[in-house]
């Protein structure tokens, strides 16, 4: 059974994902952010009910739209938007950008930006567990275009024989930048499935409802933790914005993205919350009040932190020690 | 002359090929409804159907190597490869199949594939997405490698690889798409293997290609207001290598600057200079000269990055060093 | 219903691969052929029966092991011969070796030394034909190894979504090198059922009996030519030999290797023939003694054939009269 | 003093890693009851068990990018791919993974990954199996390239190797395996970026890196027999390079052939002539002349191979026409 106190945090982190990509937009508007901007408004239920049931000492890895995992893995708002404008106190000191996040506190082990490239990390990390004997899983997102790369079909296999701990995690938002899943995969409506071929467990989910996402994962981190081998798992759900910021998604029919904004996350949540959930308006308004101000906050930090000196540019090429 | 961006430059070119030979297709990830990731296909899926602008799935080795297998059977796929960093995914079916088939088959198969990309960096894309490898498909016998500068050349070199029977790699640069120039109304067409004096002058030779050569123009323009006169040339292929017209202008300025994005050590700048001192090296005043990207994977902090690649201010310190000493 | 005549065609053929091969061997051992040596004994059933029933106009793609598909295809046994001996009156004109063999004649489209790269090839040929309107298939031949590899995957996508006219046909011989696919595939005892993932419909039949092959494939040729998409086809076999003539294959269990002699696909088609195929024995005498002196022929071409010319090391790199 | 083959060097660095350092496993196609495609890991399935002996399926790049995840995670992974050739289909988790994670993560992360190919070609296996892209990697920040040319060498820059923090492609060559040579009884360690002069000359330097060191010094013999001296330098480690050791030599020399297997144009041997006449320009009385493979997909006819690949004749008569020149 999950607290009230839980409830409210699942809500406060979709909440402050959503704010924060809404702050990039406005920040990359304002010459703030550069380069892409590939936000994760409309998914949030999945990275934060998915997450919520690691333990600290797991490892997360994800793809190049990294925010809400890296937001829902509890790595500083701070330290994310201070890397999106390239300063050195970003969580990745300002070297890795919108697409390429760690956090090695929090075992977060990066943003990923060839697609599929995470694919085999994620199967090394769990390795890794396996080798030394500890309890510790290796959580992999994807999206639904990973699965049309070499790497998706060579990890799998990977995970398969040597039974790892990891989780494979297919966000089918059903776009890959403008291509539609339907035309780039003939499973398209049941990824799961594909699974099958390696002998893996494939289970699909709602990747708009947080806690049918927390639920299952729940049972999938347990069983994978126990030394079940790999599963894999499906979330349906719909990015809410474009590819990316330069993206205006024309492609897309406008009853598909009216049908997906009624199925938004966290509208739909929050009325739950405040029907079923024993939330009351004030618990909302007051998550809502502190994560504005965390924002500013972090804008501001942001704002005011350095860029990396130039007499840093050669720094963790290599080891400083090294050879 | 009409004036258009390098974008519509390519655009052209691949219009052409489309309308003027039914064995063109164009194969590539999100050219289609998409209009392509840097908008150089756009309407073409509206216009020549589904059927020849092929909007493929996520699977950089599996479109190469289709269109190898396509170009084997007759056909020329065109297959763009969204950038060259994602070429690396590609690179067993470019370097073993597309460029060796006609050899190993003893001349009985050929590949006449054209492979478009994009490489560079300066978008502020991160190290992963801002890389510079043509220099390697230059090493590679059977390949063509075409950086194309300006709009004019991109038209007259496009016009050039997709008549050619043998596998081209056509590298556009990630920043030169929106610049523009001067293009011939009448037909023409650029040949591969013919560097192009960009820029007359007596002092020093700046040799690069792709976006360095317009970093390269830029310094010089720099270097004349102090009265350094370089000359500019603009290798235009890397494969075929036109050393010829650099050691024409060696032999007048006697000094050599070889400007490129990627990293110096290993990058296409080195074959350069060992054949500028090998076969101008009695006209050689000093040794010569590289600037290239810095040795570090590219940083995405902008200030950081904007150290890392060469800019016409580096450029002019380094010609100004060269004639200084 | 085949004809006498196609019958003893088949076993001519068989017989004309093993034998070669068996020539190939000793040849080796007297340095007239260089390099690895991969033969395809024991799996002859499956180039027979399948390429049997190809139109001259379909294609043949295959892996590095492919003596035997260009026998099978009809390339000239002294072309093959005379390629081993690296000559340039071999079928790649000595520039490809034992790995790459080419016919343009029979639309042998070679055989490709990186595990998994000719996936891709064959499906770009189906392509072509698709976007002609031919009346032309592909037909490509892969390992068990090569379903470890991110191509085949890929491949497997792109020929499933656009529908394209190709058969990928898996000699699945339980071994990659000296891999065990039991080691390499969860999915080993049944990899037909990997194309599933792919809505590709797979098929498993008997690699070693070569009426089986040459009747399924008459269904899956057709099949394919009538333009219901590709079809994937995996044959259970053995390869008889070490992984190369380097190979002494130690890490194969005795009762395996022993079950395997057993079911020699070659043997047990003879009796057959005999028994209920109407055949003679002078019959067969009769092709043995064929075989024979066609190798005979075979190894005196490539032996008396010239090696390439100095001046001719750089014939071929581009087209002679290429920019 | 012991005599062991390249084999054996190679094989006593895994075998000492192994038993010393619980964080090293290996995985690779064909290690464990194969013992491996070129017999080095032969025995060691048995000795050292499945778990650390792990036995991959032929899936280039999920085995390296596993070898990535695991040396983040604190294991030291030593993964073999069986030929360089083979290394394409990992090339990006190589390039843009192994070579990039320390730097896009600001330090957090390191990726002490050693992985293990044989590279080179006059083994008569054709064109797709023949190649030498070491060259290529020794030219992407944040890798080391170690290319031995002696057991050893090999033992020596193994033991470095396995130490450092950061991913190395430690390559062997395939016609090297079988050589043999003296290798110290008592523990020495050979640190990177050191050249070594392999045979004191007077009359030129010739540089060069692996199999091609081997050719080298044959070549030297030859010219001895002529009253030539030449001066070999073993680069022994491209990444990073040592161009010191080399400029001293050309200080004496005053003449500079450089030797390797790949082609010519954009070969390695590009960076290293680029150096030389950069930094010993006043020393040089000739132009750096380079002998490499010719520009050719590398033929399987074993004639037709042995030109296309440098041997001793072809390095002695770069000599003496340099020296004559
Ligand atoms: C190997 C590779 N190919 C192409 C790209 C360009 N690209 C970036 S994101 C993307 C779409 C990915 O789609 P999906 O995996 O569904 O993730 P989503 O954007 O839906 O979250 C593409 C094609 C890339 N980064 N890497
Ligand atoms: C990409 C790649 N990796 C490794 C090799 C080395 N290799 C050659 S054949 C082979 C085994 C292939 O096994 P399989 O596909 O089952 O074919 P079989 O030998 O059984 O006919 C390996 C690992 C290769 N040629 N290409
Ligand atoms: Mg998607
Ligand atoms: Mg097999």
């Amino acid at each position: 059974m999950l607290s009230k106190g839980q409830l409210l945090e699942f809500y406060r982190q979709m909440h402050l994902i959503r704010e924060f990509e809404r702050e990039c937009e406005r920040q990359y508007t304002r010459g703030n952010i550069k380069g892409f901007l590939h936000v994760y408004s409309g998914e949030e239920a999945i990275a934060v009910g998915a997450i919520s049931t690691l333990q600290p000492q797991d490892y997360v890895v994800t793809h190049y739209r990294d925010h809400g995992h890296a937001l829902a893995r509890g790595v500083n708002s701070k330290a994310v938007m201070a890397e999106l404008f390239g300063k050195s106190t970003g969580c990745s000191k300002g070297r890795g950008g919108s697409m390429h996040m760690f956090d090695a506190e929090k075992n977060f082990m990066g943003g990923y930006a060839i697609v599929g490239g995470q694919l085999p990390v994620a199967a090394g990390l769990a390795l890794a567990s396996k080798y030394r004997g500890e309890d510790r899983i290796a959580l992999c997102f994807l999206g639904d275009g990973a699965l049309n790369e070499g790497e998706f079909h060579e990890a799998m296999n990977l995970a398969a024989i040597w039974k790892l701990p990891v989780i494979y995690f297919c966000e089918n938002n059903l776009y890959g930048m403008g291509a539609s899943a339907a035309n780039n995969l003939v499973m398209y409506q049941e990824i799961y499935k594909m699974a099958a071929a390696y002998g893996i467990e494939g289970i699909q989910v709602d990747g708009n409802d947080v806690l049918a996402v927390r639920e299952l994962m729940e049972q999938v981190t347990h069983r994978v933790r126990q030394g079940q081998g790999p599963i894999f798992v499906e979330a349906r759900t719909y990015r809410l914005r474009g590819h990316s910021i330069a993206d205006p998604a024309n492609y897309r029919p406008t009853e598909e993205v009216a049908y997906w904004q009624s199925r938004d996350p966290i509208p739909s949540y929050r009325e739950w919350l405040l029907k079923d959930g024993g939330a009351t308006q004030a618990e909302i308004d007051q998550i809502h009040a502190a994560v504005e101000r965390e924002l500013v906050v972090a804008a501001e930090f942001a704002e005011k932190s350095p860029f990396p000196v130039a007499a840093d540019l050669y720094r963790w090429v290599y080891q400083e020690d090294g050879a | 002359m009409a004036v258009i961006s390098y974008r519509e430059a390519v655009a052209r070119g691949l219009r052409e090929a489309l309308q003027e030979d039914s064995r063109v297709f164009l194969m590539g990830e999100d050219i289609g409804p998409y209009g392509g990731s840097f908008a150089v296909t756009k309407g073409f899926w509206e216009e020549f159907g589904e059927a020849r602008i092929k909007d493929s799935p996520l699977s950089e080795s599996a479109i190469v190597g289709a269109g190898v297998g396509a170009a084997m059977a007759g056909l020329r796929p065109n297959v763009e490869i969204m950038t060259i960093n994602f070429s690396l995914l590609a690179m067993d079916q470019i370097v073993n199949h597309a460029a060796k088939i006609r050899y190993m088959s003893g001349g009985q198969f050929s590949v006449p594939l054209m492979i478009r990309t994009v490489t560079g960096g300066g978008a502020s894309v991160g190290a992963t997405h801002s890389q510079s490898f043509e220099g390697w498909y230059a090493s590679v016998p059977g390949l063509y490698v075409v950086v194309p500068s300006t709009p004019r050349d991109a038209l007259g070199l496009f016009r050039t690889c997709r008549e050619l029977g043998d596998p081209v790699l056509y590298v556009e640069h990630i920043l030169l798409y929106g610049t523009r120039g001067e293009v011939p109304d009448e037909p023409y067409k650029i040949p591969l293997g013919q560097a192009e004096v960009k820029r007359l002058g007596r002092d020093v030779t700046i040799i690069s290609y792709s976006r360095s050569v317009q970093v390269s123009l830029a310094a010089a323009e720099l270097l004349a207001t102090e009265g350094i006169q370089p000359e500019v040339v603009d290798l235009r292929t890397l494969r075929p290598l036109d050393i010829e017209t650099v050691v024409q202008s060696v032999k007048k300025t006697h000094h050599v600057v070889v400007v490129e994005e990627a990293p110096k050590q290993g990058g296409f700048g080195a074959e350069v200079a060992a054949q500028v001192q090998r076969q101008a090296f009695e006209y050689l005043n000093a040794p010569v000269e590289r600037v290239a990207g810095e040795e570090v994977p590219m940083p995405y902090s902008p200030p950081l990055e904007r150290l890392a690649i060469p800019d016409a201010d580096r450029v002019a310190r380094a010609v100004r060093a060269l004639l200084a000493s």
